[in-house]
């Protein structure tokens, strides 16, 4: 789960890290009272889901109550990367000495949480480290006892900080850690992280993203959910036990299991047509499921044919063809449909589906073929 | 010959009286699995299919020898089930339980590793060496004892693929579903390793999917280490950066984990890759009689 | 350090341990008011930090205010083991069906946290674990991840409790756990822990000491402490960085190093003596820390000679043995003095030493001899 | 010969610029010590007695190759210390710093040991092989190379029986304080075991105090596998229980952990028991021409 900026920096605050407080705004009257509450320059951010704000032209500087106004006026209503701006933070202005990088993030291949640093901070990380990795400094924590003081303090030094910065920027590397770890993050990242003209430490800007299977155990992560930032569908369809993501073809699948998922889409795009979302309709393919499968899928205005794919294992595919028909008598689908049924019982299945007048075929190669055909030339 | 898991197994099944629990404990039962024990905290006493079930794992070990359990204790719990079997002896953990908070299996992971146990999973649907055991919650039926080693991020996939291997004649010595978690006890490379010093294996299938650089890893390993031929197929050629496809591992995260990548390693490591399910069986064939 | 019963009981509800919540008294007429307040059959407790209450009549219910007012008035004052009761408290009177002993511990020889557990609660301990230790469950923490809850509910198990309490013991083992580990503990003890005859699970008795070590991070730990309870000259050394504690013989000992002074105390009681301190006076044995050191074993009436044993290592003879001169130049001693000095320019420090006209010996036994002299006959 | 430390050691002092780290550093240079390098974070390219410093243990490792360190830091620091030097690969830990609270050490003592290295302390006093290697507090001067392999509790009651074992002409192939804590890295049996396999040593002293049972488990140790004379002395015969003397290790608590407990294991397991400390040099000739 994504958070906004502002809402990282409140998580991070509560944690010790020194932020650059700001004031959140839906309107160009509420940014500027704001900037006049916070005096001086301020900097009026876009609060959306999602990187290159700034290229975007979602983050402007404001002298004045009155450019405040009109740079939020510019913001909001902004489509940053598919997102449309709704709200923008107000900060005060920053007089910026030196700009550094800080996350903490899964190291896959070691298993472990690994805390990176670079000298280069505020621009892209990826671009860092695909160019100039030797840039970042990289710091495994131990699984159980966590990052030590002294690896912290390490870092500091292979940044090459004067002495007399290493204590801070090392606390503010341990809270970020712990703040990682305690709320179940998946990404915690300052970007930068600054040395001001006064040589105070200071998180400039913050990231966080959560990990959904350790909700439970946060109320107040939860609590930060926008739901204008999430797509409706994929949360109707997360409701129902239904993965789901939405892509920009015209073909709908429904599949049985992830890995099979993708595959049918893979499927769909060699033969060439193009998939129009990512759909795992769980383990049992009910009635229910399926159902809910096909709203999902036919409320997308692009789809004009769908593939259903279902691999019998414990169910039996004679009991998926009953609950692909019944679903058909509860929800009205008018794109062509063409069942790919396979495992226990597909024979079975199949004949049923003719039966219901729906084309059932064996294989899953067949079944895009003849999906791509129906769908028609893009 | 197989691996990890044949008729020598001595199954525990964690989470017993559970929902899932107790049906694929029947489903092991029937097919022929060694399940001596069960376990549910406050469940002695009683039995699933036949099965006796007992109150900890230690208890359990102690009274019927179990060397090898099974997890399907909801995920909150997951990681606790974990650290018990592997503490009372428990050489080979299997843990099907999807949805354990990552940070949770950053510590369990170590553990299990330092104790010097195997976890298979989480999020998996286990192993199967057919003929003599199935530890998880694949169809039985479909699989069939032959030389075919497989390897799986994935579930319904692996069916699928062993079902199209099966049906031309190619059964398998094992096959092992390692899990869509971003953290897995059990990597491609581990699983590669096995299979390489497996007798009765005599070529390999790997199913790998967008995420992680796994994949990539396997991929030097059977450069460096496997003589023995492997196929590979790449679920989510064409799956977009930055969503996740279903399993929480399933992901293109900073340009890293693509699909091209993947097949990519492979291909340069001399593995046949396939671009359906459907090519693998001869792409196998064709890679056998090489 | 200690804290009273009370204190424990009220850090143990902090981490969600149920405890029979009471009020602290400290005459008969309170204790009337609170048996009124809490109304029915109370118990009047002595909160001293020592062991043996019952025994010594500490403990004692009463059915009515008057009887609670009477009992308070017949505990108060009493000396338990030297410590004068000056405080009780009232609690509730409370059914019980059984009892069980809980605590935590470090184990030594394993060098990790020990959790205990036995059916029989509400007795000494350490008898059971002398005569009966197979009635003691006993469970190591994993020293990086702590109590895991499978061992909990192990415990719980090994208990014989039914399977609807094994829950609710594993919770409290596990919070015990987690207050010594947060609190550092040095022991968290619960003897009784009770089930109700309802069922409700109890902390009845509570017992914790926290490592003096780690009271800079616990400032709530060091507000609990308890002036009275203390030692005011052990105290008082304590804040001199000396280690000091009162014995009841007569031999003053004044000694640099722990160890050292231990083998010091044995030589005076094996050449007939009684010492009548332990006293390490730390590493440089200044004239400042002798002085204070002079001060601390004078202030006992029972000193009939002091016996001072210095090992010159880093620090030379020389400058001990002006440290004791000019400590006796501040301080009056009436009680003989063997000066025992080994080590570093131990020659030239004894020679200084017997023109101060001080007995000054080479080795300890010869010193140990010639102090016994010194104080006569017991 | 001797063990853990001598000629070859390369010793990384950790907290060099403090009070007692500076003094310390002088002193141990100054007794010949291969002392190669200090660590103070932000004390990089100063110099303590002629030995340059370091921001971190890394590049002190790097940079001079020390493979022995001692730990003069506060005791909230010294911890991390400790988990630095051993990340670091630095084999063997002296830690000489008093009042690390126990709870800290609990993790620390299983990582280090989890690591393969070796702690010696806290709260101990280091160890000396002499005219090799002073890596501690105690003074050097009182010290001999000789025979006898000498292993202890404590501080200044160790250099009095060094002093006497000195002065009739017995001396110290090492001479290793263990440290007063509850929880220390290196026990009596380590040591023992240290001391039976190496050359140079004859026979040994071990100086033990009240609390916990180090005593009783060197006992069964010296019964079962030490053929090396041994001569014991504890301290404490006169101490109450309950009380706390001066070390934190040192209480008599529950029963356990008397003198008289452990001069019973040792006296049974034929070592020499000296009632004072003075009788030791006698029991240790006595026990060496038996």
């Amino acid at each position: 789960m994504n958070v906004h900026e502002y809402q990282a920096a409140e998580v991070l605050a509560r944690y010790g890290i020194p932020t650059n407080e700001g004031i959140v705004v839906t309107d160009p009257e509420g940014a500027m009272e704001a900037a006049r509450t916070l005096g001086g320059t301020v900097a009026i951010k876009a609060q959306v889901h999602s990187g290159g704000r700034g290229k975007a032209g979602g983050i402007k500087l404001a002298h004045s109550p009155e450019e405040a106004s009109s740079a939020a006026g510019a913001i909001l209503g902004l489509d940053i990367q598919g997102h449309v701006v709704s709200k923008v933070l107000v900060v005060p202005g920053v007089d910026i000495a030196r700009e550094f990088y800080l996350g903490v993030i899964l190291d896959r291949p070691n298993r472990r949480i690994l805390v990176m640093a670079s000298a280069e901070g505020g621009v892209d990380i990826e671009e860092v480290a695909r160019d100039r990795p030797e840039r970042i400094i990289r710091v495994l924590a131990d699984p159980a006892l966590g990052l030590q003081a002294y690896q912290a303090r390490g870092m500091a030094f292979d940044l090459g900080l004067p002495s007399d910065k290493v204590n801070g920027f090392a606390s503010i590397a341990a809270k970020l850690y712990r703040a990682y770890v305690d709320e179940d993050a998946t990404l915690a990242e300052i970007n930068p992280l600054i040395l001001t003209g006064a040589g105070e430490w200071l998180a400039l800007d913050s990231k966080m993203s959560f990990d959904d299977n350790a909700l439970w155990r946060h109320d107040g992560i939860e609590a930060m959910r926008d739901p204008a930032e999430e797509d409706a569908t994929e949360l109707d369809a997360r409701r129902a036990g239904i993965s789901f993501v939405k892509l920009d073809g015209s073909i709908g699948c429904i599949v049985n299991g992830a890995g099979l998922a993708m595959a049918t889409m893979d499927a769909v795009k060699l033969h060439g047509g193009d998939p129009a979302n990512f759909l795992d309709v769980g383990g049992g393919a009910s009635a229910d499921q399926v159902a809910k499968a096909f709203e999902l899928v036919t409320s997308d205005p692009n789809v004009r044919a769908i593939l259903i794919n279902i691999f019998g294992g414990i169910t039996r595919g004679d009991i998926v063809a009953q609950g692909i028909t019944e679903a058909l008598g509860r929800v009205t689908v008018t794109a062509p449909i063409v069942v790919r049924l396979a495992g226990t019982n597909a024979e079975e299945g199949r004949a049923k589906l003719a039966e219901a007048g729906l084309t059932a075929v064996e294989t899953m190669d067949e079944a895009a073929i003849q999906v791509v055909a129906a769908a028609g030339p893009n | 010959m197989s691996i990890l898991v044949d008729a020598n197994t001595r199954l525990l099944v964690q989470g017993i009286t559970g929902r899932e629990g107790s049906f694929h404990t029947g489903q092991m039962v029937e097919y022929g699995t060694p399940v001596v024990a069960g376990v549910t905290p406050g469940g002695a006493g009683k039995t699933v299919a036949g099965v006796p079930v007992f109150d900890t794992v230690a208890e359990a070990v102690l009274t019927t020898g179990a060397n090898t359990s099974i997890i399907y204790v909801p995920a909150r719990f997951a990681p606790d089930a974990i650290y018990e079997a592997v503490d009372a002896g428990i050489a080979l953990v299997i843990c099907i339980t999807e949805g354990i908070p990552v940070n949770d299996m950053v510590p369990a992971f170590a553990w299990v590793r330092q104790r010097g146990a195997r976890l298979i999973g989480p999020n998996c649907p286990g192993l199967i060496t057919p003929g003599q055991a199935k530890v998880g919650i694949m169809p039985g039926f479909i699989h069939a004892p032959g030389p075919i080693g497989l390897v799986s991020r994935s579930g319904t996939l692996t069916y699928e693929v062993v079902d199209s291997l099966t049906k031309v004649g190619l059964g398998q010595s094992t096959a092992v579903g390692i899990g869509g978690d971003p953290i897995i006890g059990t990597s491609f490379v581990d699983v590669l390793g096995l299979f390489e010093a497996d007798p009765a294996t005599e070529a390999i299938v790997m199913i790998g999917e967008i995420g992680g650089t796994d994949e990539e890893d396997a991929a030097a390993f059977i450069r460096d280490r496997v003589t023995k031929p492997v196929v590979g197929f790449i679920a989510g050629q064409s799956a977009p950066a930055g969503k996740r496809m279903g399993h929480a591992g399933a992901i293109i995260s900073g340009g890293a984990g693509t699909a091209a990548s993947k097949m990519d390693a492979l291909t340069a490591a001399g593995v046949g890759v396939a671009r359906t399910p459907s090519e693998v069986p001869a792409l196998l064939r064709a890679a056998m009689s090489a």
